[in-house]
Parts: structure tokens; sequence; C-alpha cells
């Protein structure tokens, strides 16, 4: 069974998503759910710890070797982002169930643990694929099962909010898939490493720099990368609190592994970096994603807002890493791939919770919230200061890294930039504890606690936050294992 | 020694049992947990363990040295008294909170000082912050409330170089380790140097002590006393011993104070003062970097916690009984509070470097190192500072208080464990300054000896002190001296509380009542910035409003064209 | 504990309960009276101050009987120590009430805004 | 559209043709032109003719919504079923060898199963996507 483990991480939940369709009942198709994604869990810990010392692991379906056949292939890098996916998938949706039931009318429950399956589905399916055609499809499954997810919310705002997402990430797809049929044109082959040997030869075409273009201008789509952003705020804002959990902790963080997996193994990071110069347009724009997106969250009312344009922020610190193109950079936003996923699936779980009993995640619903939710605004508070970047939280160990990094590279100006962002984001932070700890409660309206099904996931993560924050171990030595991968380095 | 644990771990383990224990077994704890952890450090071994490689950096959790054993002997003996004189509070005054953050704070202590690289110090180096500023919030007050954020900006801002200036060392020197660091025009050496600097309460980074300390809980000040500006001068003489500059800095810091002690009218405040004036001192011992110098830093600075801890704790005593801390409203107290007053005069006469008592002890060893540099100029100044202490916490502090003009308030001593605990201080107090190389000078980090009691200097500093006094004598008998008066005098913090919020504005309700035409230039351009920002990335700005499908689009078309072109012009 | 009662705002401003005229030694009985003390008489600070300035005196006559080691230069001056502290405590004075001109705010200074 | 007596006779004669052509591009489709979704397409028009001539109501009677909704699921488990069951044959994932003696029947037959899964969810989905446009109501009618 190991051997087909590839396959499996991404065919369970795939079975697991009709029939979570089939069943009408809510308890049975979340619990469905469950079972996938920590199925998905134990599957991607089995393929890292393989893939660990270095090992790649190549599966091709249907008995066809690889350049002919799709191939699916798990090293570092994508072994970490599946797990990162996987993980925030098995806490995230055992949290879904009250908050789902809260915030999703009863009869289509089955029908969004099936959508969210699916989603998971497609998410693991873009990691651990060779095939840049399979890419594709899987970006369809994750991201129509994501529109829908969207969809659902309780604002009649979820509605437009899916659809214009719907909009811009069928655009990116269609610039993805775009850039792909030109590749194929020029070598006649889907498959990675096949792409990554023939490409060198059609180099000096035309066809390819557009190719490189379109696919660019998709992954920045898709990653929400400054200023192709627009669409994440209100798509964060109105979903159902668990789809933004879930979501806002994977989607982006799978785009940008589509990224990092174009531009280094596919493309090459000399073809990227060097002929094409793209950290001429990734740093630059980076930089103004943390700058101003922060500034924008400052002046958020809403707190789910607030967390969202702080999320294209911390994106931009994860492009900022890449745009480095060294290992110490790549291994910085590797690693804040992951630790973003564990800040921010735990800010928005804390937000859920919010819903859950306030109903509304205004920054002036929070009043008193300090007392009358102390478990929930504590773990915001931890989840807060990793955002921050506080010493003993991810955050830090991400801000250390790529400070760092961004020393090494000479740029001294990067660094301090960075630590502006880390200023801003000390005061959006600041401003819903504040009014949370300091600002006396309306009388009277009987708050209370959120449930222990929701408080246990969201505590899960924040003790993850300390955790990896205090003992990084792990998380550096993958990270730094995949960025040598992906830059070519062997170590 | 029976157990090999870094010193924080305990204090941090009675912090946390504190904040979830009631009564006596809570006050059990507050007082067991400092003597088990002072006792369980003596003969502890030298050398650095607990070590931890994370990203190829180590961070060594416990270094047991001379220099830092000596503060972690201090600050326990310092937990202990405060934890003694704090005992008594009710839930009422917010005990659970000042208990358990108090354990806390002297955890935190322990853990900067015998952290072994610049990033365990500078995560102990912001809890300091942490943990300490619910013993200003403690007071309860809206003004104690602002204060304290005050206090935490700065000492957050403090941290903040730290780090910086660790990771740029961490780039040159390939090392994080907390060695000596020296000023070798390095940023990165500068940038700590002005972290501790703040800490430290250098002149112009002076002013959050004499704002928040005065602020705090009667008993939170004695905390506050021992730890933060003591792990500064730590953290300054493991890295800049020798630095010439600190010699002048520790100068200025000896002499200024004073004067705006001498005008001040909130009793703490004037404590506050004089808390710069020692640090000034130990400064300029640091600065000189010779081992008598440093000896007499480290020597002074112990003293000093014990001794300003004992005279924080007599003003504590005096808020806690009579609600009042104007030198204006008070006096006469000796007649109802003998023995507060009697133990008030043991810490000033300590301080004041009175022989026999535990200031002349050290104090004497700065200045004596200062001659043997042949530094004159400072050692005038620092004589000049010794008796200007004396006029103004030696004198003025009990004279307020206890005597002068009876204010007519009428109260008791406090309670008995207060009592205890500030007479263990004066009772430290006369041993150590009595016998100081049977007990203070054996636990001193460097060798060599020194010998305080010779006939000069026990004649001369007597000369000095008693003829400080006689102008006091004076100036009272010719009604020259200043009366005290219901008043503040301004201080740096004028920039940041008066003239920052109506220069700057930009924030709150400040902007529309401050006429745009009194500012300059550059304020009015950074209110630009300010305003052009807020457009943007507020409410409906351009950057922060939904925008249409369609205008998404136009970006991603532009977008695809801007990269293509891009690329193909490679 | 009576300490508690001492905070009474009645008591604060030193007044005593109502109650009958009580005599010189009625502190004895009535702990609540005031009882005389050391230095509310004048005789006695006067006695204080005059055992100060003789022992002000002796400080620096002692110099003419002790060898006095001699660490920088001024020392050798006559009283150096003696002098300097009178004169620096003196000046601090001094120029402290002068930066009080400069200095001095209203105590709610910075509370308004 | 009860009185058009042309249009329903036309469709009454077209729609059985259209299923079958449904049928024929599908099994066509493991070695020609044509598969499942291609198929799915068809079949589902088919419906929707029928739906367009004589009614919604009338054709939820035919097709109630919640088949469409199991049709949609039934196919993904029929493609993944495939899958597992090469799996479980000692193969790898959709390496349809295993499903015969004859690795070419097996190719056959595991191409045909897979596209049949193709072709019921694809209809299932676009007579439900019809549905759910069209008739305004929930999908459990």
């Amino acid at each position: 069974m190991s051997d087909h483990l590839p396959v499996l991480l991404v065919v369970v939940p795939l079975i697991a998503a009709p029939i979570a369709a089939l069943i009408r009942s809510v308890r049975l198709s979340w619990l469905i759910a469950c079972g996938a994604s920590w199925w998905a869990l134990y599957a991607a810990w089995g393929l890292l710890s393989r893939v660990r010392g270095g090992e790649v692991i190549s599966y091709a379906l249907g008995g066809w070797p690889a350049p002919y056949g799709i191939e699916y292939r798990v090293d570092a890098v994508n072994a970490w982002v599946i797990l990162i996916v996987a993980a925030i998938a098995s806490v995230a949706t055992p949290y879904a169930y009250q908050s789902v039931r809260r915030e999703v009318e009863s009869d289509r429950v089955s029908l969004f643990y099936s959508a969210w399956i699916l989603c998971l589905t497609g998410l693991l399916g873009i990691s651990v694929t060779g095939d840049v055609f399979n890419v594709f499809v899987f970006l369809e499954i994750s991201s129509l099962s994501a529109y829908a997810l969207i969809s659902l919310g309780q604002d009649r705002r979820a509605l437009t909010s899916a659809y214009q997402y719907l909009i811009m990430g069928s655009i990116g797809a269609t610039f993805i898939v775009i850039g792909i049929g030109l590749m194929y044109i020029m070598t006649g082959t889907l498959n990675m490493m096949d792409l990554s040997e023939r490409l060198p030869a059609v180099m000096d075409t035309r066809a390819i720099p557009v190719a490189f273009a379109f696919l660019t201008v998709g992954f920045s789509l898709k990653l929400a990368l400054f200023p192709l952003h627009l669409w994440l705020p209100n798509a964060y804002t109105f979903a159902p609190s668990a789809v933004t959990a879930f979501i806002a902790a994977t989607a982006t963080k799978v785009a940008v592994y589509m990224m990092l997996r174009f531009f280094f193994t596919v493309f090459g990071a000399a073809f990227a970096f060097d002929v094409m110069q793209v950290d001429l347009i990734l740093l630059p724009l980076a930089l103004v994603a943390i700058l101003s997106t922060s500034l924008v969250a400052i002046h958020q009312q809403n707190v789910k807002r607030l967390l969202a344009y702080s999320s294209v922020a911390q994106i931009g610190y994860m492009i900022l890493g890449v745009s480095l193109a060294s290992v110490a950079g790549l291994t910085a936003g590797l690693l804040h791939l992951f630790n973003h996923a564990l800040m921010k699936g735990a800010l928005f779980m804390a937000m859920g919770c919010v819903m859950y009993r306030v109903g509304s995640v205004r920054i002036d619903a929070m009043a008193g919230l300090g007392k009358k939710m102390p478990w929930t605004m504590a773990a915001f508070v931890v989840g807060g200061l990793s955002i921050i970047g506080v010493p003993l939280t991810v955050g830090f160990i991400s801000k250390w890294y790529l400070v760092q990094a961004a020393l090494a590279a000479g740029l001294w100006w990067v660094a301090a930039l960075v630590m502006v962002g880390s200023l801003m984001a000390v005061i959006y932070i600041w401003r819903v504890v504040e009014v949370a700890y300091l600002s006396p409660a309306p009388d009277g309206d009987g708050v209370a606690e959120a449930p222990l099904a929701m408080l246990i996931p969201l505590w899960v993560l924040v003790a993850a936050n300390v955790y990896f924050g205090v003992n990084a171990g792990l998380t550096t030595e993958v990270a730094t294992r995949a960025a040598e991968i992906l830059m070519g380095v062997t170590s | 020694m029976w157990i090999d644990l870094p010193p924080f771990i305990l204090l941090f383990v009675g912090g946390v049992l504190a904040a979830v224990t009631r009564g006596t077994l809570r006050k059990s704890i507050m007082l067991a947990v400092p003597i088990l952890g002072g006792l369980n450090l003596i003969g502890v071994e030298h050398g650095a363990r607990f070590q931890y490689e994370v990203a190829g950096q180590t961070l060594t959790l416990f270094r047991p040295d001379g220099l830092s054993l000596l503060f972690g002997y201090l600050f326990h003996l310092a937990a202990f008294i405060g934890n003694l004189f704090a005992l008594h509070l009710t839930d009422e005054e917010g005990a659970t909170l000042q208990h358990s953050s108090a354990l806390l704070y002297a955890g935190s202590a322990l853990g900067a000082v015998f952290a072994g690289d610049l990033i365990t110090m500078f995560v102990f180096w912001e809890l300091l912050a942490f943990t300490s500023v619910f013993l200003i919030w403690a007071r309860g007050t809206e003004r104690s409330y602002r204060t304290g954020f005050r206090y935490l900006v700065i000492h957050v801002l403090s941290g903040v170089l730290l780090l910086s200036g660790a990771i740029i060392r961490a780039q040159e020197t390939g090392s994080i380790e907390f060695g000596n660091i020296g000023l070798d025009g390095s940023l990165g050496a500068w940038l700590i140097l002005i972290s501790f600097g703040i800490k430290a309460a250098f002149p112009l980074a002076h002013n959050w002590l004499t704002d928040s300390y005065p602020e705090s809980t009667a008993t939170g000040a004695v905390f506050l006393s021992a730890f933060t500006t003591k792990v500064a001068i730590y953290g300054l003489a493991r890295g800049y011993a020798g630095t010439e500059m600190l010699v002048y800095i520790g100068a200025v810091m000896t002499a200024f104070p004073i004067f705006y002690a001498v005008i001040e009218n909130d009793l703490r405040r004037v404590l506050g003062y004089s808390m710069i004036n020692q640090i000034g001192f130990m400064v300029t011992g640091i600065g000189l970097g010779t081992a008598l110098g440093v000896n007499g830093a480290v020597a002074h600075a112990f003293n000093d916690v014990i001794f300003k801890g004992l005279l924080f704790m007599t003003m504590g005593s005096v808020l806690r009984q009579t609600g009042r801390i104007n030198g204006s409203d008070l006096g006469g107290l000796y007649k109802t509070m003998p023995w507060t007053a009697a133990f008030c005069i043991v810490g000033a006469a300590s301080i004041s470097a009175f022989p026999l008592f535990s200031g002349f002890a050290s104090k004497s060893m700065v200045m004596a190192a200062a001659l043997e540099e042949g530094h004159s100029i400072v050692w005038l100044v620092l004589l000049f500072a010794a008796a200007g202490v004396f006029h103004h916490a030696g004198i003025k502090i009990p004279f307020f208080a206890f005597y002068g003009h009876d204010s007519g308030i009428r109260t008791t001593d406090p309670p008995k464990n207060m009592l205890v605990a500030m007479g263990i201080s004066a009772v430290l107090c006369i041993v150590i300054g009595t016998f100081p190389e049977q007990t203070l000078y054996r636990i001193l980090p460097f060798e060599g000896g020194y010998h305080p009691y010779d006939v000069t200097h026990v004649l001369t500093q007597t000369q000095l002190l008693f003829f400080g006094a006689l102008a006091f004598v004076g100036l009272q008998k010719f009604h020259i001296y200043p009366a005290e008066l219901r008043s503040i005098n301004i201080d740096v913090e004028w920039l940041y509380r008066w003239v920052a919020p109506r220069i700057v504005g930009g924030v709150g309700s400040l902007v529309s009542r401050i006429d745009g035409a009194v500012r300059g230039t550059a304020v009015s351009a950074a209110r630009r910035v300010i305003a052009v920002g807020s457009r943007d990335h507020a409410g409906e700005g351009l950057l922060a409003r939904t925008w249409p499908t369609g205008s998404m689009l136009l970006w991603v078309a532009i977008l695809l064209v801007g990269y293509i072109t891009f690329y193909l012009a490679r | 504990m009576s300490h508690d009662e001492s905070l009474h705002p009645d008591r604060m401003d030193g007044s005593r309960p109502e109650g009958p005229p009580l005599g010189p030694y009625a502190w004895w009985s009535h702990p609540a009276a005031e009882r005389p003390r050391i230095w509310d008489d004048p005789a006695n600070v006067r006695k204080l101050l005059i055992g100060f300035y003789i022992a002000c005196a002796v400080l620096v006559l002692l110099e003419l009987v002790v060898d006095r080691h001699e660490y920088h230069p001024w020392e050798a001056i006559f009283g150096f120590h003696a002098w300097y502290g009178f004169a620096a405590c003196w000046m601090l004075v001094v120029i402290a009430k002068q930066m009080r001109r400069v200095l001095m705010r209203s105590e709610d200074y910075y509370d308004v805004d | 559209m009860d009185d058009q007596i042309i249009l329903r006779l036309a469709a009454k004669t077209l729609i059985p043709f259209i299923l079958v052509f449904a049928l024929y591009v599908q099994f066509h489709g493991d070695y020609g032109p044509g598969g499942g979704f291609q198929a799915g397409v068809i079949f589902a028009a088919g419906f929707v003719l029928y739906a367009l001539v004589f009614g919604l109501r009338r054709t939820v009677q035919v097709m109630p919504p919640w088949v469409t909704l199991a049709c949609g699921a039934a196919g993904v488990l029929l493609y993944a079923g495939v899958g597992v069951v090469t799996m479980a044959l000692g193969s790898e994932y959709l390496n349809y060898n295993v499903l015969a003696h004859d690795p070419e029947h097996g190719q056959h037959y595991g191409i045909l199963l897979v596209e049949l899964g193709v072709l019921i969810t694809v209809f299932g989905v676009m007579l439900g996507m019809f549905y759910a446009f069209a008739g305004r109501r929930s999908l459990d009618g």
C-alpha cells in the first residue's frame, strides 16, 4: 500500500467527496470529510518521512512510464506543501462542524462537505502531480469547489464575491493553461521533468517568454500577488468562517507552490531569474504588497477583511523570499508558507468562534470579548503575536530567516521594510486586542465562550504556532532541503 | 545546587502557580520560590549549558559565571523582599495580577542575565517589558494606563533595536553569542548599545523611568526599581566594559537628574531621578573598564537594588497609608509611622553613601577607579553628584515625608509583612555597609582587593555629606530652599507628550483641533503623506474598496502586456 | 488592623474625632489624642542643630590631626571635601530653583489635550 | 408548448436517437474521437430538449433532480473505483492491463468503464445545472 501512497493521497478524498454528497446526513458527511482529511494527513506524513532524506518518489498512473503518462512525483518540496494542506484540513474539518451548522443552510451541508473534500482533493492533486496539465485539472477542481464554498456564506455579498473570484480565478487558470499550451506546442511534452530537459533548446523563441508571461500573471492572480489580489478580501470576508480558515491557510500556499514549481523546476532558476529577471518584478511587488495592504488592514473595520488584507501582505513576505532567488530566501519563503498557514488558520478560526457567538466580526462587536470569550480571544492574541513576529511564535522564525536572507543578499533596506511591516502588524492586531480587552462589553447580550468542538481545533493550531516557534528544527530542516532541491543545490 | 536548571524556569512556574492559587498557599509560593531558586544557585558550576541548535545558531539558556551569578543572587533576593513586601495585597488591589506578574518579571530578569546569546537575551528583554507593565497598570488609574503604554512602547522599541543589532552581528560575525562587544564602529554594536542604553535610562532616553515608576502601584515600584535597569547594567558590563564613551555618559547621568530631583514634588519621582543618578555611577564604572571600576559598578548595582528598593518600600508604605505621595502634602509622619521613618533614614544613609552604610562600600570603588584612570573632571562631577544625591534623596525624602512641616496626617505603620521586608533590607544595608569585605566583595566577578574603610575615605566622605547637609540647613534658614509646590516639571517626555501630539496629530481627534498653519513645512509634508495614505488605504480608498470585476480585468490585461513586453525585451 | 481605619477620609486632614476637650496627658488614656513629639519642641530642634554645627567644625578640624592621603592634587586644599560639598549643594539648589522658571507646569499639564 | 404539435412529434422522434447517439459517441471513444465528456453532454441534451418541449414538470417526473445529483456522484465513484480495483489487483492506479486476462482486453474494459463514469458524471452535472437555472427550485424538487 505504501507504494501507492502518492495516488491514494488524492484518490481517497476523491472517492469520499461523492459519497459525502450522496449521504444526506450532516453528521455522516462531516465524519467522511474528517476521515478524508485525516487520511490525507497520514499519507502526507508518510510521504514526507520518505522524501526527507532526499529520495524522490515517482508514481506512474495507469502504468504508463513518465514522459508519456501522468506522473505523480514527490520530493521534499511538494511533500512539504502537501503536509501543510493536509494538516490544516485535518484541523479545520473538525472545527467546521459547529461553525457550518450555524452559518450554512442545513439542506446544503452535505453538499458543502462534498465541495470541501473536493477542494482538498484539488489542492493535494496540484501539489502531488508531476504533470503540468494535471496541475491545471486539479487547479480547476480546487477552484470550482472553492467558489461554491465561498458562495455559501451567510451574507448576500458572498454570492457576488464568489462570482468575482470565479471570474478572476478562471482568467488566472486560463492564462496558466495558455502558458502550458504554448510550452506543449514548443516541446511536445507535459511532464515537468521532461519539460525542464527540453525547454532550454527552445528558450530563445518568442513563444517561451510569452508562455512565461502568461504563467506569471496566472500565478500572480491565483496567489493574490499585489495588485492582482483584489478578489481576495471580499472572498475571504464573506465566505463561511470555516471556509475562510481553510482556504486562507491553504489555497494561496498551493498557488505559491505552483509558481515555485514552474519557475524553479520547469523553467529553472537560471532562466527565470537570470534571463527573465522575474525578481525585478516580484521584489517590488512583494514590498508594495507588504506595505500597502498592511496599511489597508490598519483601516479595516471588519476583522475578517482586516485579516484578509493581512494575508495579502503575508503573501508578499513569501514572494519576497522567493524573489531573492537564493537558498536562504527560498527557505524563508517556504517556512513562511507553513508558518503563515498556522497563524492565519488560527486567527480566522478565532474569528469563526466570534461569528458563532456574536454573529458579527466587526471591530466594534469585539468589545469586551476578552472577558466573555477568554479562550477565543487569547488564541487571537497568540495568533496576532505570531503575525507580528514575536519570538517564541512561528512568525518570528519566518521573519528571522527572511531578514537574514535579505541581509545576506545585501538588501539592508528590504530587511528594514520587513521590520516596518511587522510594526504595521502590531497596529492592526492591537486595534482588535484593544477593543476586545479594554472596551467595556455591552450589557446583557449573554455571549458565552465558543463550543469546545471549535475551541479544541483552534487551540491545536495555536499550540502549533508556539511549538514550531520554539522548536523550529523540523520545519527549518525540511524547508531548507526543499529550497536546495528547488535551487538545484545538492548537499 | 540540587537541580541544574535555568533559574527563570522556577520563577515562571511560580508565576503561573501564583495566578491559579489563593490565600496562604499562594503566599507560601511567593516566598518559597525565590528562596528555593536562590539556594539552588549556590555553588553552581560555571559554564554554558542548556544549549540548543536552531538554524545553525546556538541558543544558550543558562550561562552562570561570576558576573551573571552576582545578578542571579541579587534578583532572587530582590524578588524575595519584594514578594514579602507585597504579600498583604488583597483581591481589590489586583493581588493575583500583581503577584503573578512580579514573579514572571523576576523570572524574565533572571532569564536575561543567564542568557548566553543575544537572541535568548532579546526574548527575555521583551518579556521584561510585557510582564512588568502590569505592575503599572494594576494601579488602575487612567494616568497609569497611559503611562504603562508609553513604557511598553519604549521598551518594545529597545527590544527591536536589540534584535536588529543581534541580526546584524550574526551577519557580521556569524555568531549570536553574547560576550564582549565593544564599540568597533559597526552598526550592530551601536544598535545593541542604544538598546541597552534605553533600558539603562541613558540621558534623553531616561524619561520612561521617571514617567512610569511613580505611576505604578505602591508595591509594584519596588519590583520595577530592582530589575529592568539592572539587567541593562548587566548587559553593559558584559558587552561594553571599557567603552570610554560610557564614562562620560555615566557622569552626565549622575549629575543632571539631581537638579530635577530637587524641584520635584512627587517623592517617588524624586527616587526615580536619584535612581538615574545611581545608575550613572554604575555606567561610569563600566566605562572605566578596570577590574575596580566594573566591580564597583556591579557592587553598586547590588546595593542599589537593596537601598533603592528600601526607599521605594518606605514611600510605597507612605502612599498606601496616606494615599498621598507629594512632598507638598506630606510631613510630620514620623509621629505615626516611626518604623517606616527609621527604615527610610537607613535607606537614605545608604544611598548617600554614609560610612557604615552599603552605598559607601560600592560608590567609593567607582570614584576611586575614576581617579586611578586619571579622569579628574569626571571625578569632580561624581563628587558633586555624591553630594547632590545626599541632598535630594538622603535629606529631602525623609525630611519632607516624615519631618518638616506637620501636614496633620495621622496614620499608622504599614502591615507587618511590609515592615519585615523593609527591616530585612535595612539590616542588609547596614551589614553590607559595615562588613563589605566579608559579604558583597566575595561575590564580585573580578579579582582585586579594595578596602573602603581607611581614614581618608571615611573622613572626606563624612565631610562632604555633613557640609552638604549644612548647606541644606542654611538654605532652609534663609528661605532659599524651593518650597514643595503642586506641580510637575517638564522633561524629555515633553517632546513626546506635549510637542509630538501637537505636531504629528495625524491620529484621532487631535488632528482637527490643530491649526495646520502653525506647523512647519516638514510637518505638513508628513501630514500629507499620512493623508494620502489614508485616502488610498482607508474606507473606500483606492486600494481598499471593492473593485468592479471589469477594473480588475483591466489590471490583469495591463500586467500581462507589461510582463510580455518586459520578458521579450530581455 | 488599625491602619485601615487610619485611611478613613474624615481623619486624613488630621482632625481628631468629635468629643470632649482633652487635657495635656489625655494621650495616655485617649490614644487618638496628640502626644507631644520630640521635634514639636523648637528647643529640641535647636539642640540638634547646634550639635550638628559642632560636628561640622570637628570634621574640618580633624584634618589638622589626621594624616590624609591625597589621590588628587586638589584634595591638598584644606577642607576640600567640606567646602566642595557645601558649594555643590548650594549651587545645586540655586540652579534648580531657576530651572523651575522654565520647567514648571501645572499638575494636569499633560492631561489637558 | 402543448399546442406545438410538430415540435412535440419531432422531439419525441429525435430524443431516442439523441440518446443512442450519445451512447455511440461513448462506446466509440476508446479508439476514435469521442468519449465520456461529449457523450454525457449529448445525453443530457436529450433531456434538455424534452424539458424545453414538454415542460420541466414532466421532465422532473422522468428524471428527478436527486437522480442527477446521484449520477454526478456515482460517475466519479465509478471512475475512481476502477482505479482502486486495478490497485487491488496489484498494479498501478488505473493500469487497466490487469482487468482481464489479456492486457489488450483489459485496456478496452478499463477505458470503457472509466469513460462511462465520466459520462454519468457529466450527464448528472449538466442536467443538474439545467434544473438549477431553469427551475429556480432546489435540487430536491
